[in-house]
């Protein structure tokens, strides 16, 4: 899932500085799920910039909408009324979210609420963590499914790097686990050792063409 | 067509006085919806409340409005004036205009009770119907453990005809405090055999709870025995696993054949063929823990039984006997009678051994000198720490543990037997150290419990009170992750989506759950966001100024009725919203009194530890907190934001909370 | 015909929780209480918080008297004594004796005009303590001018809801139930039998009671005479606990004794405050961390005052013999609380023999034996909370839901299998 | 003129090798002191390729410095800045200017350095690299393409031989090692016996690589607890922290300098490794005290 943390206040105050009346828009999808765009915090963040415009005695009038995944044409098509009555649409989904509202109103400047961040999952009540990298390129198969990748500070192929702290943490940040001795653990408890010793040539990079296209092999 | 609304005013029998009724009637009048506004002086009499039926009736009215004396004892009536007029219970809001306003300010209040019953009519327009009806539960109960108390709750359930299960994961019943059935004078041996005739109680040896689904009157519980799993379903669960011991001594002299556990000196005590009797023996307590009551108990009741069968010499050393449990100081006595010599020491006594024999060495406190002492046998400290399935045990039910690790958490509401999950129940050491008095109070408690909640097979609750929203609900898992009362699961509806469902049985309506839910997916009826938001907004302009109090109806909402009995009178610009659980006020709630105008926003819930909902009074802190870090960004921080804790007992720490705040609102210059 | 309805009598805390157990489970109870309100002595304790719960649990008590007194299978007599009981397990009958309250509590709304016209002085008709239920005015016989033999009217021309009434007698009922319970609790310990502590002669010697209602009336610490703080405190343990006439210790003092020394720190934090003590009841659930808490900033003084004096500075000089030293110490205090322990109730030796159940030797109810607490010499009787033998607080509770079960417990039995054994 | 290092490897019983710190700056002056003051006393010198992320003149060319002055040098190679083909070129232009020694690493995080905010690379890892050095040996680049004149490097790499865990670590040495490498420099390392465990390891499957074990003197307590902190893959026992916290005031400097030639003269007599790499960043000038301490001189 598509992880993404609020933008600070006053960056979503400098980009509708010129507005006096905004939609803002939710995403009923990941952002939901992770805590940052739903119609929950869709509210909030409306009632917040109420809050910060008047005490700046510039009133600014906010309408609220949550659509069920604003990375759907059909589905942002829902709010289009809504988008009409308004100077400026601030989008709190992930940057695809954001830019399909964009492309469907092109009259209409459309900002990001949110920094999207990982593609991650839940560790636990309210805190997420990163999984994937999209990378185009899965290597999980050779690391006992723990990505190198994204989880490696430096996502290292062939090991840790000798920055590893004491207790098997990452170099960077004694409250994170070493990617490779995660690995390491994994494939020891598994037997399958042996993969950690393997050689692995420098990965491709560019095995997703940016900007990334994929053709459905049945359509 | 707009919902006729009936607005029941009254002046207490013309005691209130520093209200214009007159004024309140005309005003409310106007208010949209409102169909009739009736004024009494005895609303809560059988005279008051016929006139009401009669009104109701006559005035076809849909929805009703209560301004009087306060909710907390006279909600439940007016509700059955609602019932008896045809209406359901719930299509009723209070304002609460004596305890909360003309009591608790001096001079004239109108002004506030229009505006209190204004919120209420705002409240009222949005309330549905709540209908009660009849679950179906399982009457089997599953009790986990094989020693003294899980027997016996096993028997007395069976008395009051339910059905148990007893899983015990040794090959046989009947573990447990061996050293105290002298002293008490009970033998496992003789319930065990009368486990066995019984033949509403089933016994699982060698059986381990794995998995357990479900909730109260309807947990699925896969069992694995001897190898074979099989699945069962349980009405409610009593955990009685007990508790471990531990020689509180360096480990070196653990091993010392002469040093030994109050068990394994109950066996020396039971040994018939012992070569030698000790001559001398001592006994260490209360140091390394000075917090149990057992290892007093154990030691007296061992020391005694020892020196009447040996007439051996005992030293007892310790910091403080434990004596209040039943019988302990008499026993305490006798012991002294009987030529047991006590040796009270602030530090522990230094332990050495050397040929066959043990040297205590301490300070004793009277003589204020060291004493040291060579003993044939000593019985250290022991520390009662849980048992080690503790653990996996709480995390496979998803219950909370003390401090110390054992079951239930540190909560008073959830004393003596209860933890946070209803059907859901601990009984004896598990849950601490508990002498054998206790441990029976305990196992009749849960009895009790037990069959109130299975006796009849059915349980009569509130239906969709608090309820997800299928459409809305994105199965995001926060509301599970949250509910402290464990009453949310994952369930599939009809059109095979997995959303969240809220057992009606299970949940306590605390709102944590709608307070958190991202999707907004989440009504709760009379509390939902809309609710509130109607009554904030029912104050429209005349709500700057205003403070807003979010009340726990467990805690600050009582205090403050009970502020105004003892009229400790407090700023009049404060506006009250009644919730259930601090911990059903969200940042978005706050935001919005903020957002209308508010001056203020305080959240009041229980004392820290004592939530009613376990995490609700934490949670809230955390969301205020949250709120004053928004309000800094938007630099409104002028417009404070504030958390207090109290209890209902506590008028006076809710007054101090409200002139604290009006005082930093004063000091930012607003 | 056998009878499932059970008499609670006393509703003190243990009292409340047997019935509200027994209404839950469907039970209709009479819960009798001899005062004209409910909740005994734990009804009128502060909270004991300090920045956290520290799990005095008298916050439960409001909230089991708020489910009970609205109960619909709970019938609530209050100035109710019991007079008279016969029969046996399953077909009891009692009588049951109702002194005239004057004030309807039905009728009553606690409005205060009745007060405000009362010409007696101090006033003859008042208000109960705040968070009183059922919340109705008193009216005392003792004060009032109309029981004085004189014409007044006042009040009761002056109640909107003709609520008061003069012309009552006690009203006598039978009522027949299944069980009774017994919950008519303790009586606290009697300072004054320990004359060489001053209390009632020193103002400012009180008792641990008395500290409970002056936080409950003030929300801080104040002197009884003139408002201050103190800021310099004693408290005493074991005073009518654990010496000859009480072979037993209360345990409740030393809980409530380091909760309200907390207390006073935590408001206070400059204040002295000092506890005297011969051993330390530390333990129960969750009073672990609280005890490590203040251990550090309370003055523990293993030792017993032998004697108070009050200075003409009026300060307290506290006589001990420090043990730890060996030897007699004088140290000077503001304020000395005595931690009084729980005494046997002064009924108890009438209700015993209206009920034919026998008193152990320190004068509380007797148990019928060692296994089980609840259960007396007669079948169908049985004892809940500290009629029985002192508990605090949660304790009082479980031990009225243990007896709420073996009353249910026994009724359930069916009569044939009873009458069997 | 010095030997070529690849040379020394083979003939010298202990090797001594010291690190040269680049400035951050153009003047290079300080570091040609250093060079001139090390480049007879010791068999190579060692440039760090922005070491711990810092941005600093370039390890390249402080190696061309110290070729033009007759020292050894040893190119230090990171993963963290250059891309596969940055890296390829700068390999081409060292050995053209007559390097000849390269230190495989991966490279510090960014987020240690001062550039926080910079992309890091990583585009290999230093076990790839070495694969690649060892491509152009022979002759082609990584894509495959003949080279226009080859290039010829001795390769070293590094090791952290008191990691924590230690197992995932010697995996890796053990890949450094099947892609070839003829010496190992290891992390600054305190335990003798932690050198011991794992030079024996290494001798396991490669009984011709070289083991230099790297030498960082600790000059304080403060410093050392810093370091345990701070400096990745640096690991200082709590004993040696005690035995600087009980040097008096201002002679942390001599007894740091003391602990490292204590060190040496163990390895030394001990025949634990092959030699020493001596790290005395910022206090190159020392480096001859430690030396003579410990009798290399």
């Amino acid at each position: 899932m598509i992880i993404a943390e609020r933008k600070p206040m006053e960056e979503i105050m400098r980009m509708l500085a010129p507005y006096k009346k905004v939609l803002v828009a939710g995403c009923g999808t990941c952002v939901t799920v992770c805590w940052v765009g739903g119609e929950k915090e869709v509210a909030i963040l409306a009632s917040e910039l109420k809050l910060a415009r008047s005490a700046e005695g510039n009133e600014i009038v906010t309408l609220e909408a949550t659509v069920e995944r604003q990375c759907e044409r059909e589905m942002v098509a829902e709010i289009k009324d809504k988008v009409a009555e308004v100077e400026a649409v601030l989008s709190l989904a992930c940057g695809s979210g954001v830019q399909t509202m964009a492309e469907m109103f092109e009259d209409k400047p459309v900002f990001p609420a949110v920094n999207t961040t990982f593609i991650g999952m839940p560790e636990k009540e309210g805190l997420w963590v990163e999984m994937c990298g999209a990378c185009g390129d899965c290597f999980l198969d050779r690391t006992g499914g723990i990505c190198p990748v994204v989880r490696c500070a430096k996502g290292l192929l062939n090991g840790p790097c000798g920055g590893t702290r004491k207790g098997g943490k990452c170099e960077i940040d004694p409250e994170k686990d070493c990617a490779w001795v995660l690995i390491y653990r994994r494939l020891e408890k598994q037997g399958r050792l042996d993969l950690m010793r393997n050689y692995y040539p420098p990965k491709n990079y560019r095995a997703v063409k940016r900007p990334g296209k994929v053709q459905a092999a049945k359509a | 067509m707009e919902t006729k609304i009936g607005v029941f005013l009254c002046n207490c029998g013309g005691a209130i006085k520093n209200i214009d009724f007159d004024a309140v009637v005309k005003n409310v009048a106007e208010f949209p919806g409102v169909t009739c506004v009736n004024l009494s002086s005895n609303l809560c009499l059988e005279e008051g409340k016929e006139k009401m039926i009669s009104c109701i009736k006559g005035e076809n009215i849909e929805k009703v409005v209560v301004a009087a004396c306060s909710p907390e004892f006279q909600e439940h009536i007016f509700r059955e004036v609602l019932e008896k007029a045809g209406l359901n219970g719930h299509l009723l809001s209070m304002a609460n205009i004596r305890e909360q306003c003309s009591w608790a300010h001096d001079g004239d209040v109108t002004v506030k009770a229009v505006e209190l019953v204004k919120m209420a009519i705002n409240r009222v327009r949005l309330l549905q119907p709540v209908e009660k009806k009849e679950l179906p539960v399982n009457r089997e109960v599953l009790v986990v453990g094989g020693g003294f108390s899980a027997i016996n709750t096993a028997l007395q359930l069976s008395r009051v005809g339910l059905r148990t299960t007893i899983l015990e994961k040794e090959t046989a019943l009947g573990d447990g405090p061996r050293e105290l059935e002298s002293f008490y004078g009970f033998d496992t041996g003789s319930v065990i055999s009368a486990v066995e005739g019984d033949e509403n109680i089933e016994v699982l040896t060698s059986a381990q709870m794995m998995t357990v689904e479900g909730k109260i009157g309807d947990f699925s519980v896969r069992i694995r025995k001897n190898g074979e799993e099989i699945l069962r379903k349980y009405g409610a669960i009593v955990l009685a696993t007990g508790y471990q011991t531990e020689l509180a001594l360096d480990s070196e002299l653990k091993s010392g054949l002469n040093i030994m556990s109050q068990e394994q000196f109950c066996r020396m005590l039971g040994n018939s063929s012992l070569e030698t009797e000790p001559k001398s023996i001592g006994f260490m307590f209360d140091f390394s823990d000075e917090n149990s009551r057992f290892p007093t108990l154990a030691t007296l009741n061992n020391a005694l039984t020892a020196k009447k069968k040996w007439g051996s010499e005992i030293y007892i050393f310790y910091k403080s006997v434990k004596v209040d449990s039943e019988g302990m100081e008499k026993l305490y006595q006798e012991a002294r009678d009987c030529g047991v010599v006590f040796l009270k020491s602030e530090v522990p006594p230094r332990i050495t051994v050397e040929d066959g024999l043990v040297n205590i060495k301490a300070k004793d406190v009277f003589l204020g000198e060291d004493i040291i002492l060579a003993c044939d046998v000593l019985v250290a400290e022991e520390l009662y720490l849980p048992a080690e399935e503790t653990g996996n045990l709480s995390s496979l039910l998803n219950i909370r543990r003390d401090s110390g690790g054992f079951y239930q958490d540190e909560n008073v509401h959830l004393y003596p037997v209860g933890s946070e999950r209803k059907g859901i129940f601990f009984i004896g050491g598990c849950r601490g150290d508990l002498d054998l008095g206790r441990v029976l109070t305990d196992i009749s408690s849960v009895v009790m419990n037990v069959y109130e909640l299975l006796s009849s097979g059915k349980i009569m609750v509130e239906i969709e009170r608090v309820k997800a929203d299928p459409q809305k609900c994105v199965a995001c898992l926060t509301c599970i992750r949250v509910c402290p009362h464990g009453a949310i699961q994952l369930v599939r509806v009809d059109s095979g989506k997995e959303v969240a469902g809220i057992s009606d049985l299970a949940c306590y309506a605390c709102g944590i759950c709608a307070a958190i839910c991202p999707a907004k997916a989440i009504k709760f009826q009379g509390y939902g966001d809309d609710e509130i938001l109607a009554q904030i907004e029912a104050l429209g302009e005349s709500l700057h100024g205003r403070n807003v109090a979010f009340c726990c109806e467990h805690s600050a909402y009582p205090a403050a009725d009970l502020a105004g009995k003892l009229s400790l009178h407090y700023p009049e610009n404060l506006r009250i919203i009644q919730v259930p659980c601090a911990g059903q006020v969200d940042v978005f709630h706050i935001l919005k009194a903020l957002e209308k105008g508010a001056a203020a926003v305080l959240v009041l819930g229980c004392e820290d530890g004592a939530c009613h909902h376990i995490t609700g009074n934490t949670r809230a802190k955390e969301r205020v907190k949250y709120c004053d870090m928004l309000l800094k960004e938007v630099k409104e921080e002028s417009r404070p934001v504030a958390m207090f804790n109290l209890s209902p007992n506590a008028p006076h720490k809710f007054v101090r909370a409200v002139n604290e705040i009006t005082k930093r609102i004063e000091e930012s210059g607003r | 015909m056998e009878n499932k309805n059970v008499l609670v009598v006393g509703s003190g805390i243990s009292g409340v929780a047997s019935a509200l157990e027994l209404a839950n489970a469907g039970v209709s109870v009479y819960l009798i209480e001899r005062e004209a309100v409910v909740g005994g002595h734990s009804a009128s304790f502060c909270c004991k918080a300090t920045d956290i719960c520290s799990k005095c649990s008298a916050c439960v008590v409001i909230d089991k008297i708020k489910e009970a007194v609205t109960h619909p299978q709970i019938r609530l007599l209050t100035n109710s004594t019991l007079k008279k009981l016969s029969g046996e397990l399953g077909s009891f009958r009692v009588e049951i004796v109702q002194q005239p309250r004057y004030v309807d509590e039905e009728r009553c709304i606690a409005c205060g005009l009745c007060t405000e016209v009362c010409p007696a002085d101090p006033k003859a008709i008042y208000p109960p303590f705040a968070g009183a239920t059922p919340f109705s005015y008193i009216l005392d016989k003792g004060r009032c001018l109309r029981f004085k033999g004189e014409e007044c009217d006042l009040c009761r021309g002056s109640c909107p809801t003709k609520a008061i009434e003069f012309e009552l007698k006690p009203k006598e009922q039978e009522l027949s139930v299944g069980a009774v319970i017994v919950a008519t609790g303790f009586d606290v310990f009697d300072a004054r039998e320990k004359g060489s502590l001053g209390y009632g002669r020193y103002p400012n010697v009180l008792t641990g009671l008395d500290l409970e209602q002056v936080f409950t009336r003030e929300g801080y610490l104040r002197f009884p005479t003139n408002g201050k703080e103190p800021q310099n405190v004693a408290f005493i343990q074991c005073v009518g606990s654990r010496d000859e006439g009480h072979g037993y210790c209360s345990q409740v003092c030393c809980k409530y004794a380091m909760k309200l020394a907390g207390l006073i720190k935590y408001q206070n934090p400059d204040a002295q405050v000092t506890i005297f003590y011969i051993d330390l009841q530390t333990a129960g659930k969750g009073f672990a961390q609280f005890y490590e808490k203040y251990k550090g900033s309370i003055r523990f003084v293993r030792g017993v005052p032998v004697e108070i004096l009050q200075t003409t500075s009026g300060e307290l000089e506290v006589r001990f013999e420090d043990i730890a030293q060996g030897k007699v110490c004088r140290d000077t205090f503001d304020l000395v609380v005595l931690s009084v322990g729980i005494s046997p109730g002064k009924n108890t030796w009438d209700l015993a023999r209206i009920l034919g159940i026998n008193l152990a030797d320190d004068g509380f109810f007797d148990k019928k034996d060692s296994l089980s607490s609840n259960e007396t010499n007669v079948d169908g009787v049985f004892l809940a909370g500290t009629c029985q033998g002192p508990k605090d607080i949660p304790d009082s509770i479980a031990h009225g839901i243990a007896a709420a079960s073996k009353a249910m417990q026994a009724l359930a039995e069916p009569v044939s299998r009873r009458r069997g054994n | 003129m010095a030997k070529p290092f690849r040379e020394i490897l083979k003939t010298k019983d202990f090797v001594v090798t010291a690190e040269a710190g680049p400035v951050k700056g153009s003047n290079v002056s300080k570091a040609i002191e250093h060079i001139e003051l090390l480049k007879d006393k010791v068999d190579g010198l060692n440039v760090t390729d922005n070491q711990s992320s810092v941005m600093r003149y370039p390890s390249l060319g402080v190696c061309l410095l110290i070729k033009e002055h007759g020292g050894e040098p040893v190119l230090q190679v990171t993963c963290r800045d250059r891309n596969r083909l940055a890296i390829q070129a700068d390999l081409l232009f060292a050995y053209s200017r007559g390097i000849s020694n390269i230190l495989c690493l991966t490279g510090d995080s960014i987020d240690v350095g001062d550039h926080k905010e910079a992309k890091q690379v990583f585009d290999l890892d230093s076990v790839q690299l070495i694969h690649l050095v060892h491509t152009m040996n022979s002759g082609k680049d990584m894509a495959g393409n003949e080279l226009d004149g080859g290039i010829d490097f001795c390769i070293g790499t590094t090791a952290t031989p008191s990691a924590d865990p230690l197992e995932p670590q010697l995996i890796k040495v053990e890949k450094k090692l099947k892609a070839g490498v003829s010496f190992i420099q290891t992390q600054a390392v305190y335990e003798l016996d932690e050198l011991k465990r794992f030079t024996e390891f290494v001798r396991n499957i490669d009984g011709k690589v070289k083991i230099l074990a790297g030498i960082v003197p600790v000059i304080g307590a403060k410093m050392a607890a810093y370091m345990n902190e701070n400096v990745p893959g640096v690991f200082i026992p709590q004993h040696l922290i005690d035995e600087l916290a009980q040097a008096p005031k201002g002679t942390g400097v001599a007894k740091g300098i003391e602990i490292a030639a204590r060190m040496i003269k163990q390895i030394k007599e001990e025949k634990v490794c092959d030699g020493v790499h001596i790290m005395f960043i910022g206090r190159e000038e020392k480096v001859p005290e430690i030396l003579e301490a410990a009798g290399l001189s």
